[in-house]
C-alpha cells in the first residue's frame, strides 16, 4: 500500500521531467546562457585559433559553473511559491531522498544537456575533436557535483525574495576547487597530456558532495521552509 | 481507513515568529471520529497552529503527539498518517488536475486513476480533471485541493481554509465530506474563521492574539 | 525497516561514500596534479616540452651567472640528484641566492634549458639565528652533507 | 544535576553577565601578552640566517592566520551546537564570531603578501595554501550576509549556521593545503606532535602572540556577544535590571 523510498524517487523524477517538458524554456535558458557566455570570450580576447584553445579550458568551465547556477536557482523555489514543496516533504517520505530525487531530475534535465552541447563550444573555441570524450566526462562529474552545491544553496536561499545573487555567494566558493579541477582535466584532455589526476580528483569530489549535500540541503530547506 | 483509535495530542506548545509569541502555551486533543473547529482573528496564529501540527515547524516548547509518540521521533511515518490543505491549492500550474493529483496522492500510496476520478467526482472536480492547473479558477482549484486530501486516504485531516473561494454548493459538498471522514472514525482539524462547521461532535477552539 | 536499522545503513553509506572519495583522492595524489616536476623528472623526459610548468629545485652554488647591464640570469637548479639550467630575465626575489630552494615558471626549450618567466624564492619552516645557523652548517661540513628541505617536499 | 553548567551557558542573562565580567580581564590579559609577543620578536628576537629582519612579520602572519581557522571553527560549532540542541545562544555566539574571523583572514591575507613580495618575489600565487585561505574569507562573507539576508533573524541565523557547518570541509584543506600539494608556502613551523623548528628565542614571542590573540579574539568576542545578546533580546524583562544594575 504505501510507497517505497525508491517508488518515490521514480515518481518524483518523472514529475520533475514532465513539468520540464511543459516548461521547456527553463530547460534551454540555461543552455543559451552558457552558449553566449562561452562566446563571449572569443569576441572579448582573441579569434586567434591557439589562443583560444589555451583559454577554452577556463571558458568552458566558468560557462558551466554560471550556466548551472542559473539553472538551480529555481530547483525549490517554484514548488515553494505554489505550495508543492510543503506537499512533498508532508508525503512521508524522509526529506533527505526528496531532495536526493530532485537534485537528481535537476542533473539529468540541466547537467546532460549542458554535457551535450559543450562540444559544440569547444569545438567552436578550436579544441581537437579527440579530447570532447574526457572534457565530456568531466563536466558530466562536474555538473553533477554544481547540482548538489547548488542543491544546498538553493535550499538556503528558498526564502528569500532576492535569492540569486546570495546564491552565487553561497555557491561560487564552494565550487571554487571543482573549478580548478575541472579547468585542469580539460586542459590536459586538450594538450593530450593524462588527464586522470584532476578526474580523480573531479570524482572525489563528485562522491564527497553525493554523499553528504543531500543532508546539509535537507537540513536548510527543513529551516527555510519553517 | 485504519480504525486504530487516532489520537493526536498538543501539548503545551509555544511558537515565537521573531519578535512574536504566537502560541503561547496551547493544549488540544483530538480523537478519533473528532472534529477541532479553530477560529481566530488574523494573526491569530491559526496557519502557525497546522504547519506546528504537521511537523513543518518544530515548536519552541511543547510537543505534539501522535498516539502516544512524540511526532519528532519519527516525522515522515506520522507524516504519511495527515492530508494536509494549506491555504494555497498547491497545483502545479503546468500540471493538469489530474495529474497533479497523480505525482501528490501517488507518492503516499499506490492509486489507481479510477480512484482518483472517483474523489474528483466526489468534490465536483471531475468535469476539469484534464485541464492545466493554471486555467482553474480559485474555487475550482480548492476543489482539486479537496480531492488530493479525500484520496490520500489519511486518518488525519488539516485542513486551512477550507472553504474560502468556494460558492454555497461547494461549502455544502466540503462540509459534507468533513462530517463523513469524522463519521467513519477519521480526525480532523479545521481553520476556518466563518464559522461554517456547525455539525455536532465539533469542537471548537478559538485563538485569540 | 526501523527507524534504527534505517539510520545505520545511512551512517554506513556516509562512510562508504566518504572512504570512497578519500580513495580517489588517494588514487589523484599518485598523479602529476599541479605539474609541478622536479630536475630528476626533467631529465627523465617525464616534463612536457613547449608547455608552462613549475620546477623547483636548489640554486646550486657557483651557478648563477649575471650579465652585466641587463637583468638576464643563468643559474642551475638541482635536485640533489639532477640538474638542470634556467635562463632567467626579470628581478629576482631578495632571498633568491645559492643554496636557496627556488621554483621557476616557464617552458623547457629544445636544448634542453629551462626558459623562466617567473622565479620565486620558497624558503622552509625553519627559522634560527645567522651564528646558529654557522655553526650548524660547520657541524653539518663534520659530517654528511644532508640537504635541508627541498621545495619538492616541504615537510621532510 | 551535572548539566547545569549547560543550562546556564544557555540562559542569555547569564552569558551577558559573564561577558561583562570576565571581558575586561580578557582584554587586559591580550594586551600584556602580545605586548610582551610583538616587543620581544621585533626587537629582542634574533634576526633569521635566511630571511633577516623580514621574517618577523610571522609575529602577526601566523597568529592571524591561526585565528582564522579556529574563529570559523568556533562558529561552525557554536552554530552546530545551536541547531542541534536548540540553544538559541549558540547563533549569538557564531554572529559575533563571523566578522573577528574574518577581520583575522584579512590580516593573514595581507600580512602574508606583504611578507611574499620581498621571499617570494610576488604579493599573491596562485598556491593552493593562498587560494583556500581565500576561499574561507569568501565563505566568511557568505555567512555573515546570509545571516543578514532573512526578514526573520532565527531563520538567518539556523540557515547561516548550515552554511558554516558545510563550509567547515574547507578548514583541514587549508591546514593540509602545503602538505599535500607543493606549495609555495612553508610547511608548520609549529606542529603539535613536533619539536618547533624555531628557536626558543624567536618561538617564546610567537607563541606569546598567538596566545594573546585568542585572548584578545575571547575579549571581543564577549563584547560583541554582549551586543548581540542585547538586539536579541530586547524584549525580554532581564535586559532593563542588567542595563540599570551597572
Amino acid at each position: 500500500m504505501n510507497v517505497s523510498t525508491a517508488g518515490a524517487v521514480q515518481i518524483i523524477i518523472r514529475r520533475e521531467l514532465r513539468l520540464s517538458f511543459r516548461r521547456p524554456d527553463q530547460l534551454i535558458q540555461p543552455l543559451m546562457f552558457f552558449l553566449i557566455v562561452t562566446t563571449l570570450f572569443p569576441l572579448a580576447l582573441s579569434p586567434q585559433l591557439s589562443v583560444l584553445r589555451d583559454i577554452a579550458p577556463g571558458v568552458l568551465w566558468v560557462g558551466a559553473l554560471l550556466s548551472s547556477l542559473l539553472a538551480v536557482e529555481g530547483m525549490f523555489r517554484a514548488d515553494a511559491d505554489d505550495g508543492t514543496l510543503e506537499q512533498l516533504v508532508l508525503s512521508g517520505h524522509s526529506l533527505t531522498v526528496i531532495v536526493i530525487a530532485k537534485t537528481c531530475a535537476h542533473w539529468l534535465l540541466s547537467g546532460v544537456a549542458l554535457v551535450l552541447v559543450a562540444p559544440v563550444m569547444a569545438a567552436a573555441l578550436s579544441v581537437p575533436a579527440e579530447s570532447f570524450w574526457l572534457i565530456m566526462a568531466s563536466l558530466a562529474l562536474g555538473t553533477l557535483t554544481l547540482s548538489w552545491l547548488g542543491a544546498i544553496g538553493a535550499a538556503l536561499t528558498v526564502g528569500l525574495k532576492r535569492g540569486s545573487v546570495m546564491l552565487s555567494l553561497i555557491v561560487l566558493p564552494l565550487a571554487m576547487p571543482l573549478l580548478i579541477f575541472g579547468a585542469s582535466a580539460t586542459d590536459r584532455a586538450i594538450h593530450g597530456d593524462s588527464a586522470a589526476g584532476p578526474l580523480y580528483l573531479l570524482g572525489a569530489l563528485c562522491l564527497f558532495t553525493s554523499t553528504l549535500a543531500p543532508f546539509a540541503a535537507s537540513a536548510a530547506l527543513r529551516i527555510t521552509m519553517e | 481507513m485504519k480504525t486504530t483509535s487516532t489520537s493526536l495530542s498538543v501539548d503545551g506548545v509555544h511558537v515565537w515568529r521573531g519578535d512574536r509569541h504566537v502560541l503561547r502555551g496551547l493544549s488540544f486533543s483530538v480523537g478519533s471520529g473528532q472534529l477541532l473547529h479553530v477560529v481566530g482573528s488574523n494573526g491569530a496564529g491559526k496557519t502557525t497552529l497546522l504547519r506546528v501540527v504537521c511537523g513543518l515547524i518544530a515548536p519552541e516548547e511543547g510537543q505534539v503527539m501522535w498516539e502516544g509518540s512524540n511526532i519528532r521521533s519519527d516525522r515522515s511515518a506520522y507524516q504519511s498518517n495527515i492530508a494536509f490543505a494549506a491555504h494555497e491549492a498547491a497545483l502545479k500550474a503546468d500540471l493538469t488536475a489530474l495529474e497533479n493529483l497523480r505525482f501528490a496522492v501517488g507518492l503516499r500510496r499506490t492509486v489507481s486513476v479510477d480512484e482518483l476520478m472517483a474523489s474528483m467526482r466526489r468534490t465536483g472536480a471531475e468535469g476539469y480533471a484534464d485541464l492545466p492547473a493554471r486555467a482553474l479558477s480559485a474555487g475550482q482549484k480548492r476543489r482539486v485541493a479537496m480531492a488530493r486530501v479525500l484520496a490520500c486516504d489519511a486518518p488525519l485531516w488539516l485542513l486551512d481554509e477550507p472553504f474560502s473561494n468556494l460558492d454555497s454548493a461547494g461549502v455544502e459538498v466540503i462540509s459534507a465530506l468533513i462530517d463523513e471522514h469524522v463519521r467513519r472514525g477519521g480526525s480532523a482539524v479545521v481553520v476556518a474563521h466563518h464559522g461554517l462547521v456547525r455539525r455536532a461532535g465539533a469542537t471548537q477552539l478559538a485563538l485569540d492574539e | 525497516m526501523t527507524p534504527r536499522r534505517k539510520r545505520l545503513w545511512v551512517v554506513l553509506g556516509i562512510l562508504g561514500g566518504v572512504a570512497a572519495s578519500v580513495a580517489l583522492a588517494v588514487m589523484a595524489s599518485r598523479e602529476n596534479i599541479m605539474f609541478y616536476f622536479d630536475p630528476t623528472q626533467i631529465a627523465d623526459g617525464k616534463a612536457p616540452q613547449h608547455k608552462r610548468f613549475r620546477v623547483g629545485g636548489m640554486v646550486v652554488k657557483g651557478s648563477v651567472q649575471r650579465n652585466p647591464g641587463d637583468l638576464q640570469v643563468r643559474f642551475v637548479l638541482s635536485d640533489f640528484a639532477h640538474e638542470v639550467p634556467v635562463k632567467y630575465s626579470g628581478v629576482l626575489p631578495d632571498l633568491f641566492r645559492e643554496g636557496q630552494g627556488v621554483i621557476a615558471h616557464g617552458t623547457l626549450d629544445g636544448g634542453g634549458t629551462f626558459v623562466a618567466d617567473e622565479v620565486l624564492a620558497k624558503h622552509d619552516e625553519k627559522y634560527m639565528p645567522p651564528e646558529v645557523a654557522a655553526s650548524l652548517k660547520n657541524k653539518r661540513a663534520a659530517s654528511t652533507p644532508k640537504p635541508a628541505a627541498t621545495p619538492g617536499n616541504p615537510q621532510t | 544535576m551535572k548539566w547545569t553548567w549547560f543550562h546556564k551557558l544557555g540562559s542569555p542573562p547569564y552569558v551577558y553577565r559573564l561577558a561583562r565580567s570576565i571581558g575586561p580581564w580578557l582584554y587586559a590579559l591580550a594586551a600584556l601578552t602580545i605586548g610582551y609577543g610583538v616587543v620581544a620578536g621585533l626587537f629582542f628576537a634574533p634576526a633569521d640566517y635566511q630571511q633577516g629582519d623580514a621574517f618577523r612579520i610571522i609575529y602577526v602572519h601566523a597568529p592571524a592566520a591561526w585565528m582564522s581557522l579556529s574563529a570559523y571553527t568556533t562558529m561552525a560549532l557554536a552554530g552546530a551546537v545551536a541547531l542541534i540542541w536548540r540553544i538559541k545562544i549558540g547563533h549569538a555566539v557564531a554572529a559575533a564570531c563571523a566578522p573577528i574571523g574574518a577581520s583575522f583572514t584579512l590580516a593573514a591575507l595581507i600580512t602574508g603578501s606583504l611578507w611574499g613580495r620581498p621571499m617570494w618575489g610576488t604579493f599573491w600565487a596562485w598556491d593552493p595554501r593562498l587560494t583556500s585561505e581565500l576561499i574561507l574569507m569568501f565563505l566568511y562573507f557568505g555567512v555573515m550576509s546570509l545571516r543578514q539576508a532573512f526578514d526573520d533573524p532565527a531563520r538567518g541565523d539556523r540557515t547561516a549556521a548550515v552554511l558554516a557547518i558545510v563550509g567547515v570541509v574547507n578548514v583541514p584543506i587549508i591546514h593540509y593545503s602545503v602538505q599535500w600539494w607543493n606549495s609555495l608556502h612553508q610547511g608548520a613551523t609549529v606542529a603539535k606532535f613536533a619539536k618547533p623548528s624555531m628557536p626558543g628565542s624567536m618561538l617564546w614571542p610567537l607563541l606569546s602572540v598567538l596566545l594573546g590573540f585568542m585572548l584578545f579574539f575571547g575579549a571581543v568576542l564577549c563584547t560583541r556577544l554582549r551586543a548581540e545578546v542585547l538586539n536579541r533580546e530586547r524584549q525580554s524583562s532581564w535586559i532593563k535590571e542588567a542595563l540599570s544594575s551597572r
